[in-house]
């Protein structure tokens, strides 16, 4: 079955090229068989990973592509057991949210266009999960961003969408920069772009010694390939972009900045985990692990003072996604990807819940719900679960997998170990937050009457619910831990369970939520009284940080003032000489046009003229008749004779 | 080296000597037996009171003819309105020249045993052509122009099939004389009447039509066009046009005789005999058809002409290469 | 004098000029046919006449008459259609009259 | 002797009815007199011990092509064509044209000692005319088939009155 896999990313790109080209007239105008091609997908990414657990081998395909000097480039795919867990996570998350958006998308005007996108989406995605060197990592890494430019701003009609979709690919691009300048270094010096061989000859030691401006050259390669996982993952400092993504339609945030998309970075620093591993002294690994630690902290504080639901997720995205570094950075690359799986499953269903509501109140801001788990029980019970599995209660989900993160931080390092502790409690904290905010008391908005949605949307949400609850279970320690077994780092082995670090990690979460209901539900100290006890604090969270002011003057002001510059250059100096020329070459041409005029056509006309008057007297020769050109013949024949017999 | 003098002297002798049987024995002994054949078919007595029997009718009938005013039409164009009938006449008697009727002694008797004798049979039979269709127009008369119209488009197309007979029974006996293609011939089942049966059929066919009659006697089509090309002529110019007619007719049972029914052989009786009587069976037959088969109409008798005797004769033309050459 | 080459050639010599003559000076179509078939049996005799008096060994003489008397049949059959369409299209047969391609 | 006799006699013919084939306003006449024409020169072609050539001659000249020329002009010309001119403008200067190259090539003729290889002409002519055909000239004989057949359709195709 390994060699079917192919067909997962050409299945996609099928519907997505059905669609584009027949849009509305495909059965469910486009839905159906954007949803028939990822389910297809799905099956067939089951059925591999059925087979892997039968314990089968890794399966490469490699189709020759172009011939580079001595080496080729391959059109290559390959499928281990990372990559049917990522197939499994793609495919099973995005049919749920395709089939969630043939309900939330049911009134747009272009709907069959947005399920194209998606499919495009979906096939790039698994195209980068599937590829077996660098280049087609890097291919389908790009495709997945402009996918990304094209959701985000799927109302482009919306100026904050437009500039949102602009924001999110330039800041990614940043990242891809660094990273397309870490598989430049990676080519030139190993001369390959598969993995398999980068890896055999790292492992053999074959940069061992190299340095770069006073930095061993592997580390140089693991963090600037890592630069790429910031952007694409949203890590501090290139996270700006994915709280704006939330103009986009709901399932796309749902699909993208939560469960596939942004996982992608933590997908490729765990693809190429040798080179950071093998880095000297795992320099790399700890610059990883810091990112991660001051991502997940940093973003869990803005989280809790967002009033739109749909930024609270994104930052808690932002914040996992963080977690999810951490783990890999401290050795726990098993731990960060089954994180990377768990958190997609909850994710995608905080945000299709999140978009329900939306569905139901037309707006996302959290102070204007309230009451709604009487009006939308599916949605609260499915919201309900998910935010248990985030904020880390046993048995859900997330518990198991953040477990693991802390479990390695507090081997490795205590400083960061703290740090992910806060973050959990934070975590635990703005997602009550949210719940109390949305779900309890009574409604506040008087002009909104909310209503269950219809069972498109809420069965992908009890779908996903179900594997929110027990997926985690596949990592349980008492079990014997089976995902650590299907997946792991050679080399690398998990400590054991820890009662302590489980417990501590339970407490974190507990009191968060008994913070949250200290604070909003019964309402013991006033949210306003801390928010004024919090201070100067606070108002630096409620700006993030000033990132984005601070991009906006070291970056931005900056271009558009070099920009400014140069266009005053353009239009006052370049245009000058160019209209120069211009005039000039005017002036040449009208000289020439007299010139034209009067001699080349006079001698032109004057042909003309005597070739019409040399026919016209000479057609008169032209009589037409057989009979005087007969007799002309005759004529020519006597004197030939005669020329012959008087010679 | 030929002697022309007593060539020229042989040929004026013979060609009155035939001239005189045509005209006074066979044509006139034909017309009578023509108007006795269709007395005895349609159960009437025929020409009776002119002599025995009635023998003396035609002499009568001729006497009769010569003596009428000779007419010429005022608008008629005088030189060919004279010529033609002669042209009929002579291109009929013509085809004579070539007849072998029979042997004396170790001659044969022939005017002239041409070794092209029956491409000259066709070629004579063609001239027929241009005398009706120059008469037809002379007259001036649009029954006359339309009878010598359509008697020229039939025996155009009917000289074809007669051609592809010829040609077929020419290849079976290897030569162009009709002498040689009575050597040829031995024996009852030796005649070509036997091995060149499709010949036969299609010459007789295209031979009638040749000649204008029934069933093929459009031309002269007495309901339609009054009396077709001869409509205007008078007195004994219409007699050189029946004299050649009956000719042409007469050769054209001679020639079926030479070529198919084995001409002068024959037991007992002496050559000349045997001929008469084959050419009279022939002769017979023809007036038996006049008197018995309605008229075709003229797209039916070209289509027979084009689409079925043409075909026919060319199919019958490559079987008989086949068996003369394998 | 005896018959010899120069008889036969001076006659088609004359055949051929009376067929050139119709050629040149006839009005009808057809005359000037005819005109053709004048000179193509001026040219059949002087085939004929020098297959006897200068090539007597072969008939190819002969057989080149032949031939031309087939092609003067296909000549006469085309030409003659050609005739009939131009008089039933253009209501004549005169060549002279026969000018709606000219300038 | 009585050879040459025979040809002037038959050249007389021939020459006097092609006149009157040129010359006839009555375009009838004209068609009617090359019959004699043509017979002429059949006569000349027996002169010329070609029997075969001479019997085809009338067959096909005399008896098929004439008769379509006849035809024609009976269907094309109300008759005689006597009341249109049947002569253009170049009588003079055809008749002069034509004088001179007659001159001129009676000249060539005479002042020509023509070559003659041996060999007499066989007694039968027909057989070998069909072996020649047959022989050295099935490439000749071939292709005149396929003139004849192309002639023959191209004709019908002509002719034939559209719709």
């Amino acid at each position: 079955m390994r060699e079917l896999a192919w067909l997962i990313p050409v299945l996609p790109l099928v519907a997505c090229a059905l669609i584009f080209a027949f849009g509305p007239r495909l059965p469910g105008r486009g839905a159906y068989v954007a949803i028939a091609g990822i389910g297809l997908a799905a099956l067939l990414s089951i059925g591999i990973f059925v087979e892997g657990l039968g314990g089968a081998k890794a399966h490469e395909l490699n189709v020759r592509w172009v011939p580079y000097g001595q080496t080729a480039l391959d059109l290559g795919l390959r499928v281990d057991n990372l990559t049917t867990v990522m197939l499994l996570v793609v495919t099973i998350v995005g049919s749920m949210i395709f089939v969630y958006s043939v309900g939330y998308m049911h009134d747009d005007p272009r709907f069959s266009r947005f399920f194209a996108y998606l499919s495009l989406f979906a096939a790039s995605m698994l195209l980068l999960v599937l590829a077996n060197n660098l280049l087609f990592l890097y291919a389908g890494w790009e495709l997945v961003g402009l996918c990304s430019y094209l959701l985000i701003g799927f109302y482009f009609e919306k100026p904050s969408a437009a500039r949102a979709s602009m924001k999110a690919f330039v800041t990614t691009r940043v990242g891809d920069l660094f990273m397309f300048l870490g598989i430049l270094l990676v080519f030139f010096t190993l001369g390959t772009f598969r993995f398999e061989e980068i890896f055999a000859k790292v492992h053999a030691g074959a940069l061992e010694g190299m340095m770069v401006g006073g930095l061993p050259l592997l580390t140089v390669v693991a963090v600037l390939l890592f630069g790429g996982a910031i952007g694409k993952s949203a890590q501090v400092p290139l996270h700006t972009w994915l709280p704006d993504a939330m103009e986009g339609p709901t399932p796309v945030s749902a699909l993208i900045h939560a469960a596939t998309m942004v996982a992608a970075g933590v997908y490729m620093v765990a693809r190429t985990y040798l080179l950071f591993f093998e880095s000297p002294g795992h320099g790399a690994l700890t610059v990883v692990a810091w990112i991660g630690a001051v991502t997940a902290l940093m973003a869990a504080t803005i989280a809790v003072v967002q009033d739109d639901i749909k930024r609270v997720l994104a930052y808690s995205t932002i914040s996992q996604l963080g977690y999810m570094m951490l783990g890999l950075g401290m050795l726990g690359y098993a731990a960060g990807m089954f994180h990377l799986m768990t958190h997609a499953f909850f994710k995608a269903l905080l945000f299709l819940g999140a978009g329900s509501v939306i569905h139901a109140m037309h707006t996302n801001d959290i102070k204007a719900m309230g009451g709604l788990a009487r009006a939308m029980p599916s949605t609260y019970w499915t919201f309900l679960i998910g935010t248990l599995a985030l904020a880390g209660v046993p048995p859900f989900a997330g518990f198991w997998s953040k477990d693991e993160i802390l479990l390695e931080a507090f081997h490795h390092h205590r400083g960061l170990y703290a740090m992910a502790l806060a973050a959990a409690f934070l975590t635990a904290f703005y997602m009550f937050r949210v719940i109390f905010y949305t779900f309890a008391g009574t409604t506040r908005s008087h002009h909104a009457h909310p209503h269950e949605s219809p069972a498109v949307m809420t069965r992908p949400l009890w779908v996903l619910a179900v594997f929110s609850a027990g997926i985690g279970l596949v990592g349980a320690p008492f079990l014997g831990n089976p995902f650590h077994h299907y997946l792991h780092f050679e080399g690398l082995k998990a400590p054991a369970f820890s009662w302590g670090v489980a417990l501590a990690g339970v407490g974190a979460s507990g009191a968060g939520i008994a913070a949250a209901a200290a604070v909003y539900h019964w309402k013991v100290v006033p949210s306003g009284a801390l928010r004024r006890a919090a201070g100067p604090l606070f108002t630096l969270v409620a700006h993030k940080y000033y990132f984005d002011e601070l991009y906006a003057a070291a970056v931005v002001r900056p271009t558009l003032a070099v920009a400014r510059a140069l266009r005053t250059f353009d239009v006052y100096v370049i245009d000058l000489i160019v209209n120069l020329f211009g005039f000039a070459g005017l002036g040449l041409a009208r000289l020439y046009r007299v010139f034209d005029l009067y001699v080349v056509d006079g001698a032109v006309n004057l042909l003309g003229w005597i070739a019409q008057t040399a026919g016209g007297v000479l057609r008169y020769v032209q009589t037409g008749r057989a009979q005087n050109y007969l007799l002309a013949i005759a004529l020519g024949v006597i004197v030939l004779l005669a020329a012959g017999l008087f010679r | 080296m030929v002697n022309w003098p007593l060539e020229i002297v042989r040929a004026v002798l013979l060609t009155a000597a035939v001239f005189t049987f045509m005209a006074v024995v066979a044509a006139m002994f034909g017309v009578l037996l023509e108007r006795k054949v269709g007395g005895w078919i349609q159960s009437r007595l025929g020409p009776k009171h002119v002599g025995p029997q009635g023998l003396l009718q035609t002499v009568a009938d001729t006497i009769k003819l010569l003596q009428k005013e000779h007419i010429e039409p005022r608008a008629a164009d005088r030189a060919i309105f004279n010529t033609a009938p002669l042209v009929v006449a002579v291109a009929g008697l013509m085809s004579w020249v070539v007849i072998p009727f029979g042997t004396l002694g170790d001659r044969v008797l022939v005017v002239r045993d041409l070794n092209i004798g029956v491409v000259f049979f066709a070629a004579m039979a063609s001239l027929t052509v241009v005398g009706i269709l120059a008469g037809g127009f002379a007259s001036n008369n649009k029954y006359a122009l339309l009878g010598g119209l359509r008697s020229a488009s039939q025996m155009i197309s009917y000289e074809l099939p007669l051609a592809m007979a010829l040609i077929a029974v020419a290849m079976e006996a290897g030569t162009l004389s009709t002498v040689g293609i009575v050597e040829a011939q031995a024996g009852w089942f030796g005649s070509f009447a036997f091995r060149q049966f499709p010949a036969f059929v299609i010459f007789l066919i295209a031979a009638t039509a040749e000649v204008n009659r029934v069933p093929f006697d459009l031309p002269e089509a007495e309901s339609e066009l009054v009396a077709g090309y001869f409509s205007e002529y008078t007195g004994m110019r219409f007699a050189l046009f029946q004299l050649g007619e009956y000719g042409e007719m007469f050769a054209m049972a001679a020639m079926a005789t030479t070529l198919f029914l084995g001409g002068w052989k024959g037991p007992v009786l002496p050559g000349v005999v045997w001929f008469l009587l084959k050419m009279y069976l022939i002769v017979f037959l023809l007036m038996w058809v006049r008197w018995t088969y309605p008229r075709y109409r003229l797209d039916q008798l070209l289509n027979l002409s084009w689409k079925v005797l043409l075909p026919a004769g060319l199919v019958w033309i490559l079987i008989t290469g086949y068996r003369v050459t394998f | 004098m005896t018959l010899g080459l120069t008889h036969f050639l001076v006659l088609s010599t004359l055949l051929f000029c009376l067929g050139l003559f119709a050629m040149l000076t006839r009005r009808n179509a057809v005359a000037i046919l005819m005109g053709v078939e004048l000179m193509l049996n001026a040219a059949n005799i002087n085939l004929v006449a020098f297959n006897k008096y200068v090539a007597p060994g072969a008939l190819n003489g002969q057989v080149f008459a032949l031939v031309v008397i087939t092609l003067a049949a296909c000549e006469a059959g085309v030409g003659l259609a050609l005739v009939m369409s131009a008089y039933r299209n253009l209501e004549t047969v005169h060549v002279d009259e026969i000018n709606v391609m000219k300038w | 002797m009585g050879q040459l006799a025979a040809f002037i006699i038959l050249s007389v013919v021939t020459l006097v009815s092609a006149v009157v084939v040129v010359a006839s306003q009555n375009i009838v006449r004209s068609a009617l007199s090359l019959i004699p024409t043509l017979l002429g020169i059949a006569g000349v072609y027996i002169l010329l011990q070609a029997e075969y050539v001479a019997g085809i001659q009338v067959l096909i000249y005399a008896g098929a092509i004439t008769v379509l020329i006849l035809f024609v002009i009976m269907l094309t010309e109300h008759g005689t064509g006597a009341r249109f001119r049947q002569v253009n403008e170049q009588v003079l200067p055809g008749t002069i044209a034509v004088a001179v190259l007659a001159a001129l090539l009676m000249a060539v003729f005479f002042g020509t000692a023509w070559p003659r290889a041996a060999g007499t002409l066989p007694q039968y002519t027909a057989t070998s005319i069909g072996t020649t055909f047959l022989t050295s000239a099935i490439l000749v004989f071939i292709v005149t088939s396929f003139v004849l057949l192309v002639a023959l359709m191209g004709a019908i195709v002509i002719a034939r009155r559209e719709r």
